[in-house]
């Protein structure tokens, strides 16, 4: 771990045209602080990865429907109207990836893998453009890892040595994107002295930054 | 009986003693309601949670793969969605239940897109028919009379030969090597209506009342 | 879960010629109550999956001293002399495997993977037979799934459902075996009436049996 | 000074604020003795651990990669095998020290096996070299005389191309494009000795005393 940052030292490392993973699956363990601080960052031109487009006005959605993202990488849309709209005025592309396919991506880009073999998709409009192999006559997608510049992720409980802990299905895709991007930056409801080392669920080597409250 | 309660009554005679058991979002998740008392049955949901219970009318933080808040029995445990799609893909979960706008005599289902229309996405769909050791199709048996389980899907595939059994609120069909067998009739229905709604051709050698469905 | 079982019940699920995989690194985590009981069922011509060759009389070491072991997929043998020795003899054929690797395959089969592409062993011994493939100009080898019939794993608490925890370092590959062995039986330290749902690492789906302790 | 705490002090030298380190056995373990006490440096073991203390008399279930038990420090974790080479694989890893049996100029290692002699076997090694974002390498210089760093290594490859440092008691060699360059030597020995002891050409610029050595 890095440091405690506040919103202004957040909002400083944010760039137009950055690819950004979110956690959350549909705004459940979404970092809405952070998604704010985007949004009135004013950056532009984002390449978004997250399960879903969140909701018009929670989540990615808030991002999404503000027009600033141009991409958008995700297993579901269909809670956010915002999204067809913007595809069908080309203004958002959209690239749908099976929500089992895009966690292992991540996982893969945060594990240092080159891909991985994932039988989801074949015979599909998935498997479009894809590489397949058979192995033990069994025909398999080759799906390649999915990286981001940067990492924003929802948890419940850090440590003062920036440790993560998240609470119920609030940990969906929080965990992979950690490991997955350039720079990692996590809100939490709550900084105690010393998690369990049990129970953390993100080592603090993986997280740069935590979210610091402005009183 | 309401034809959603037909199905979901049905399907829940196809849960056994131990299964894991994933259900879709509609009618599947009403097989939930008519689980046999006298059997374990464990319900996992694909944003990362083991023993799902009942929706909870308080916000929790525990969501189903509806977004929408629910308990966790005991015994239940919560992961990330690598994990979560690690059991699913890796043949952990029993049985499946979920919706489609088509499914073909090959066992092939069509479910998350319709082409210049409706594109919600294939969320977690994708990996749970191809990974789960049993595929339950619960559906209508027509859209309006326009039969839905064809020769051939036309609308683009969730997948390729992974459905096991059609369960609708005329009857019980199951995909075998040899094509699409025609197990149980809803006696309200005659076979002939039956295949006067079925687009697929019926393999029928030995069809019983549908089980279930109390008169 | 199904059911806790006795060392005779264990016993009786031992064939010879089966695959095991079994949990632990350097012993720390080996299951050693249900290895004593392999050994004494007599079973042979085992292949075993482990981490590493044990000691002489520890861990995996007593089923590779004592013979019974044909074959071993391990990523270091340098402290058990009798791997070494048997390897001469052409009593025992070991198949050595980057320990990241052998983590990863027997991921990839407990997670549904046709295979995973990594950059370890490129250019090494390791690569000899395999496919290589080229992502984004870098060369990975191509790494197959890894199952085995049973896997045994070292627990350190169980509760009445069959989740499992582990303690300190002795969590290494237990929760991997767990999810790519045909049948999976864990031994515990002890067993509780439930544990907390954020902190259970194996699920209990994963676990077929849980060795119980004859008084 | 015993030559092997001149290679472990001038090793932890080139550990940083912040680093995430994982130490080999032999002399890269004992870096960990020498580490500026002004910084924060975070050792991690392969079996699945950050945050590894000092050694401990006592019998703990806290064991480091050589099976030898020890402590947690505050703000350590524990974790599965799979998430240990996740990090290690995908670059996680600030420094990785090991010990080898040859180099060359080119940066590949051999230190697994001397075939016909003896097969430790490769442990996690091969994928720690290959992920770690540095390299360093700590051995004596020679094995009895006879050069140890090569034109090209003559043993089977950890890896090849991935070394980035080697410090020995008598220098310290940097690996870079254009060769192996010599960048400080122990001044109880002269520029002609370590180029006698070695086999490899070395380029020869600008070379310093060894830091960290008080005469």
């Amino acid at each position: 771990m890095k440091s405690f940052i506040n919103r202004n030292e957040f909002i400083k490392l944010l760039k137009n045209n950055m690819s950004i993973m979110v956690g959350g699956f549909l705004t459940n363990g979404s970092p809405e602080k952070l998604i704010d601080a985007v949004l009135e960052s004013g950056v532009t031109n984002l390449t978004i990865i997250c399960n879903d487009g969140g909701y018009d006005n929670k989540g990615v959605g808030k991002l999404i429907s503000s027009g600033r993202v141009s991409k958008l990488i995700a297993s579901h849309i269909g809670t956010n109207p915002s999204v067809g709209v913007l595809m069908q005025q080309e203004k958002l592309e959209v690239e749908l990836v099976p929500q089992g396919t895009l966690a292992e991506r991540i996982r893969a880009a945060g594990a240092g893998l080159g891909g991985i073999l994932t039988p989801t998709g074949i015979n599909t409009v998935v498997a479009k453009g894809k590489q397949i192999i058979q192995i033990a006559g069994i025909e398999y997608l080759l799906e390649e890892p999915l990286k981001a510049d940067l990492a924003l992720i929802g948890g419940a409980i850090a440590d003062e040595f920036g440790n993560l802990r998240y609470r119920e299905t609030m940990r969906n895709f929080n965990p992979l994107i950690a490991m997955a991007a350039d720079l990692s930056i996590a809100e939490v409801s709550h900084v105690v002295r010393m998690l369990d080392p049990e129970t953390v669920i993100t080592p603090h080597p993986l997280i740069d930054y935590i979210l610091r409250e402005d009183q | 009986m309401d034809e959603k309660i037909i199905i979901a009554k049905r399907i829940a005679m196809e849960l056994h003693q131990g299964d894991l058991v994933n259900l879709g979002i509609g009618i599947p998740t009403m097989v939930a309601d008519y689980i046999d008392h006298n059997i374990n049955v464990t319900l996992q949901c694909e944003n990362g949670i083991i023993g799902i219970g009942p929706l909870s009318d308080i916000t929790t933080e525990t969501v189903n793969a509806g977004g929408n808040c629910a308990t966790i029995l005991p015994g239940g445990s919560f992961f990330d969605s690598a994990m979560s799609f690690a059991i699913i893909r890796g043949g952990h979960v029993d049985v499946t239940v979920l919706g489609a706008l088509e499914v073909d005599c090959e066992g092939s289902l069509a479910s998350w897109i319709i082409p210049g229309k409706k594109v919600p996405g294939m969320g977690g769909a994708m990996d749970l028919v191809v990974g789960a050791k049993k595929v339950i199709i619960a559906m209508t048996h027509t859209n309006k009379g326009i039969p839905k389980i064809l020769n051939k899907c036309t609308l683009p595939l969730t997948a390729y030969k992974q459905v096991n059994m059609i369960i609708t609120e005329m009857a019980v069909m199951e995909i075998r090597n040899d094509g699409l067998h025609l197990l149980e009739v809803n006696s309200d229905y005659t076979i002939e209506q039956v295949i006067l709604a079925t687009e697929a051709k019926l393999i029928i050698n030995n069809v019983i009342p549908m089980k279930g469905i109390v008169s």
